[in-house]
């Protein structure tokens, strides 16, 4: 029972540290490194799926994940490519 | 409460299993309208725009070409369905993923157009509508949780509404305001609709001001003041 | 003596590792270092999926977290070369005309 | 061993416990990510943001704790992927129309050497192919769809895109069919349900699977450029 | 009655009504301005004329949309007669018919192909964010009353007294409203000068200026009815002509203000009395 | 005029969306303040977290009894009496799952994401349609993001 709390609030601690760290942590002003950041709460929010038992959920969620990760990384790659002032 | 003195009787329902879909005298005016203005949209050409030029007295046409024409006949159309679709269903969770649904083909009959301006209003609108799924899904999510269920019919029968569902049905309103874009995020629509291709454009605003309406049916129906 | 090790189960060894991971993925500023961190923070999801006991859900995320480091391994060689064009591109520029 | 709990009248008191903390990081999360995106100036930032604020909208719907909640979840993450997909596509245009034609991307001989990549893909993708097949319906399409996308992003060949996109998408319209056929059956014949479970699960299956191997193919235009 | 004899009994009352209304506005504001004016009956006739006239399609137009809208325009306004003097239906059902209405109002200006009818279609637009808020007067009403239906809505102020007096600044909001559909008002930005009248050049202005009659009348017909009620057809007629009258005074004393002034003007009236509203109704 | 400037400043497109999302976030903070009471009568319970496994149930956390193809398993739904066989898609095993939940206490989710058990119950009966719009949601989007990408980014031809 203690596992569930334990897995619970590491989530918790994992996505809102996670969010900060991506938003004003350090470098973040480089687009990929913010990427990179936004796995933290992203892993956070998979330890809360678990907590709540929704596998399948979890499941999905790891594999999209993924997905967004790489066309963020492909938008970011093909925006400095052409030097795009935003 | 019943559902009645809002739309008036309820003249007949299509059950999918958990998601039922209600008609009243007032469901059955918007779904037929969008029906209505779906079908117009699939047998018109659209207009081509005609601008003067600087500089010189000559004109220049824009027109929609071809294949940018047929794609985005083919996502008002959706855009149309989805619309009739929200009009009558009579569950909350199925009405936000219609409003969804409606958000992102919005952004996709504008993003085929060469202008700048449009094709950034068509980002900033497409910015709105991703944050406003956090307080769309949120907003629903938070009303199933203090009700117990997320069908309209049922939630009309509850005799009372505690903070959690008004809480649940502010973000709610946000989170479809942001998503259809209308009131009060305009400017950004408004820009949208500088491209040419009317009977398309026509399709974007209707379902914005009709989901508004409806929503505002749905937040009477979660929420009684009395 | 023995309370000591009794906290020492896979779930409170994988939140450790979690948090290890967290602040380390924050923490390092080079981007390289940082994916070697994150693959850390996901051996920690693993072994806290594996506390769970459901094994092919582990199966999926232990088969998924590599993909994710080799694409943004990908991602950071070629923005790294990008870069480096760039800045070679401007260096030449400049060069021309100084 | 069958479990001595079902399904109980009542949601677990641990889960009803756990209701605030989970809202209240949803909504934590929720305000971390408004905040930024509110200051932040570059549009690629804000897009990239937006994740946050779609972790903190799956937080807050999870937090229910039923199983209805779990299945809610789904939708909520595919209409953060598709919309994070469709407006990155337009951000990119309007950059690349902003640049005007004359700016000339030069193509970039991209040599990795690593190990990983040349031995990795096959193997990775039968596995996840063959996992995919195994899960089948909508967990099985994302992970086989996974598995696919990984082995097109890093296979060396640079084929011709267009012709198997469209042949993708194609499959995935049959396969979007199929489902649809498989809901209707659900309804209008009911004794035929394990037919209709198998048309609804494989169509899904097919589709996501195909839909996530799209993603590769305009990754590998992207990477692989030579 | 023949409910078929009913609706067509007060589609014909509404247009005429309407009509001479329109073209008393016409007159009361050429007086204030010191001219003679045209004749009351202008409007109508003018309707007339129009109808009489060959039609002529601009060769850009999104073909049969352009004609089809026009046609919407008075479906709809026909059917706001049927919700409202022949059934006393719900008044969610204006605010959709209203909302279709600006719906149409924007594609009319589209359809043409025109650039100053597509400035009217932007505005259209960038107007709707802000009659919509206003037009949620219908929920103060209804957190009020109770109800949606407008006949239940007559009987409520039969036993408690007209709406007017006890939500005061709901009626001002419905009233701004009513001000921006009129001809000349300071927000009808859709139909500027400016921009040669908008959509209103290009299309078959028969069918428009029929449904712009009944849709005047409409308006003040439920104007009257939700926040007064219980009136017979004489009061109704006294009603219209008053708040016609008053609405011409205000358009010959205001200029067309700016799309963007005019669209927050009445966004900022519609937060004033909607929060001013909702307290007065804690209270 | 200082009002007309504001307005004016308000109405930019880069700016709603920050615009937009403070307004969300000021009623976000509200949520900190408002009593949540959570109604513990929810449809479609599931067990307490960790319970089933624990309980070595091969079936874990999906499991809601049933056998396959003769009794339905338990599903609380809304409407029952819409949905004819309502229970029996959760109750549903394929062969291959039977075998191998024979062989492992470990199989937890694979087994019921294979067609049958729980979510499909819910994501394609008794929620169908939102399954519906779901992938239609998908679709749209790809149609959407292929067309630009196919057109304008990757193809880059003049136009």
């Amino acid at each position: 029972m203690l596992d569930i709390y334990t897995w619970f609030y590491t989530g918790v601690v994992l996505v809102i540290i996670g969010s900060i760290g991506s938003v004003i942590g350090p470098g973040v002003n480089d687009p990929v490194i913010r990427t990179l950041n936004l796995e933290i709460p992203a892993i956070g929010l998979s330890l809360i799926l678990l907590t709540y038992n929704s596998t399948i959920a979890l499941l999905t969620y790891i594999a999209a994940t993924t997905i967004i990760t790489m066309i963020l990384l492909r938008a970011i790659v093909r925006l400095e490519e052409l030097g795009a002032e935003l | 409460m019943d559902i009645s003195i809002l739309g008036g009787p309820i003249l007949g329902i299509i059950p999918l299993g958990d998601i039922v879909l209600y008609f009243t005298p007032f469901n059955l005016f918007m779904f037929a309208a969008a029906l209505a203005f779906t079908a117009l949209i699939a047998i018109s050409s659209t207009e081509s725009q005609v601008e003067a030029e600087f500089g010189t007295l000559k004109n220049r046409e824009v027109k929609v070409d071809k294949a940018e024409f047929k794609l985005r006949r083919f996502l008002a159309i959706v855009c149309g369905l989805a619309t009739a679709g929200a009009m009558v269903t009579g569950d909350l969770f199925d009405f936000t993923l219609f409003v969804t649904l409606i958000g992102i083909v919005n952004i996709g009959i504008v993003a085929a157009v060469k202008e700048i301006d449009v094709l950034d209003a068509a980002f900033q609108y497409g910015l709105i509508a991703m944050i406003g799924t956090l307080p769309l899904f949120g907003g629903a999510a938070l009303i199933l949780a203090s009700t117990g269920t997320i069908s309209l019919l049922q939630i009309v029968q509850i005799p009372y509404t505690t903070s959690l569902m008004l809480f649940g049905s502010i973000l709610f309103f946000l989170g479809v305001a942001g998503e259809t874009g209308v009131a009060p995020f305009f400017a950004t629509k408004a820009e949208m609709f500088r491209t040419p291709g009317s009977p398309f454009l026509l399709i974007i605003h209707l379902s914005s001001l009709l989901i508004i309406v409806r929503t505002i049916e749905i937040l009477l129906i979660i929420n009684k003041p009395f | 003596m023995s309370s000591i090790l009794d906290l020492i189960t896979i779930t409170n060894v994988s939140a450790v590792v979690l948090i290890i991971g967290t602040l380390g993925v924050i923490a390092l500023p080079k981007p390289i270092d940082k994916v070697i961190m994150l693959s850390i923070l996901q051996g920690g999801l693993v072994g806290t999926i594996v506390a769970a006991k459901y094994l092919d859900v582990a199966m999926a995320a232990a088969i998924f977290d590599p993909i994710a480091t080799v694409i943004f391994l990908i991602g950071i060689i070629k923005i790294d070369e990008i870069r480096k064009k760039k800045a070679k591109q401007k260096a030449g520029e400049e060069g021309i005309l100084a | 061993m069958t479990a001595t709990v079902l399904v109980p009248n009542v949601v677990s008191p641990v889960v009803v416990g756990l209701f605030l903390p989970a809202v209240f990081t949803g909504i934590i999360v929720g305000l971390i990510g408004l905040l930024s995106i509110s200051y932040q100036k570059n549009d690629l930032h804000a897009l990239i943001l937006t994740d946050i604020v779609g972790i903190g909208m799956l937080i807050i719907v999870a937090s229910v704790g039923t199983d209805l909640a779990e299945s809610l979840v789904l939708p909520g993450l595919v209409v953060e992927l598709a919309e994070i997909m469709a407006i990155s596509e337009i951000l990119m245009s309007r950059e690349i129309r902003k640049q005007g034609k004359t700016v000339d991307l030069m193509p970039m001989p991209l040599n990795l050497d690593m190990e990983v990549l040349t031995t990795a893909p096959i193997f990775f993708a039968i596995i996840l192919v063959a996992y995919g097949a195994f899960l089948s319906g909508f967990t099985g399409g994302a992970i086989a769809g996974g598995g696919i996308l990984f082995y097109v992003i890093t296979r060396l060949a640079r084929g011709v895109p267009a012709n198997i996109w469209e042949g993708l998408a194609g499959a995935s319209g049959i396969a979007w069919c199929l489902w649809l056929v498989g809901f209707l059956i659900f309804f209008v014949a009911p004794d035929y349900w394990l037919l209709a479970l198998f048309l609804s699960a494989f169509g899904v299956f097919i589709k996501v699977t195909f839909k996530a191997s799209l993603v590769g193919v305009m990754g590998r235009e992207e990477f692989k450029k030579e | 009655m023949n409910l078929m004899a009913n609706i067509l009994l007060n589609v014909t009352i509404a247009f005429l009504v309407g009509s001479i209304l329109l073209g008393f506005q016409r007159k009361v504001m050429a007086r204030i301005q010191m001219r003679p004016g045209p004749p009351i009956i202008q409007h109508l006739l003018h309707t007339f004329k129009f109808f009489l006239k060959e039609s002529a399609f601009p060769k850009t137009a999104a073909m049969p949309f352009y004609i089809a809208i026009t046609a919407m325009l008075c479906v709809i306004w026909v059917a706001a007669v049927i919700v409202g003097p022949v059934t006393e239906g719900s008044l969610l059902l204006f605010f959709a018919i209203y909302a279709i209405h600006k719906i149409v109002e924007h594609n009319a200006g589209s359809s043409s192909g025109s650039p100053y009818g597509k400035l009217s279609c932007v505005r259209a637009v960038f107007s709707a964010a802000a009659e919509v808020p206003l037009f949620a007067v219908l929920i103060i009403i209804y957190l009020k009353t109770g109800t949606m239906i407008l006949s239940s809505i007559v009987t409520y102020q039969n036993q408690h007294g007209a709406l007017l007096l006890s939500i005061p600044l709901a009626a001002l909001m419905f009233f701004v409203l009513i001000l921006s559909k009129s001809p000349y008002s300071p927000f009808s930005i859709t139909k500027g000068k400016d921009i040669v009248s908008g959509y209103e050049t290009e299309h078959l202005r028969g069918y428009l200026m029929f449904s712009e009659s009944i849709s005047w009348y409409m308006l003040l017909w439920i104007f009257l009815t939700v926040f007064i009620g219980g009136l017979n057809p004489v009061g109704y007629l006294i009603g219209m002509v008053i708040i016609t009258a008053f609405v011409a005074f205000i358009n010959a004393l205001t200029p067309i203000l700016n799309p963007n002034h005019s669209v927050m003007t009445q966004v900022t009236l519609a937060f004033i009395g909607i929060v001013g509203s909702v307290i007065l109704l804690l209270y | 005029m200082k009002l007309g400037r504001i307005w004016n400043k308000l109405a930019t497109p880069k700016r709603i969306p920050r615009f937009y999302s403070i307004i969300v976030g000021i009623v976000l903070v509200a949520g900190f303040i408002v009593p949540m009471a959570y109604d513990n009568h929810q449809l479609y319970p599931r067990p307490t977290p960790q319970l089933q496994i624990d309980e070595q149930d091969p079936f874990a956390p999906y499991d809601r009894g049933g056998t396959p193809l003769t009794a339905p398993g338990i599903v609380k739904s809304q409407y029952p009496q819409f949905a004819a066989k309502q229970g029996y898609v959760t109750g549903y095993l394929s062969p291959i799952s039977i075998l191998v939940s024979n062989t492992t206490l470990y199989f937890g989710t694979s087994i019921y994401s294979s067609p049958g058990g729980l979510i499909d119950e819910i994501l394609y009966y008794s929620r169908g349609f939102d399954t519906v719009l779901e992938s239609s949601i998908l679709m749209m989007a790809f149609v959407v993001a292929s067309w630009v990408a196919l057109n304008f980014t990757m193809k880059r031809k003049e136009d």
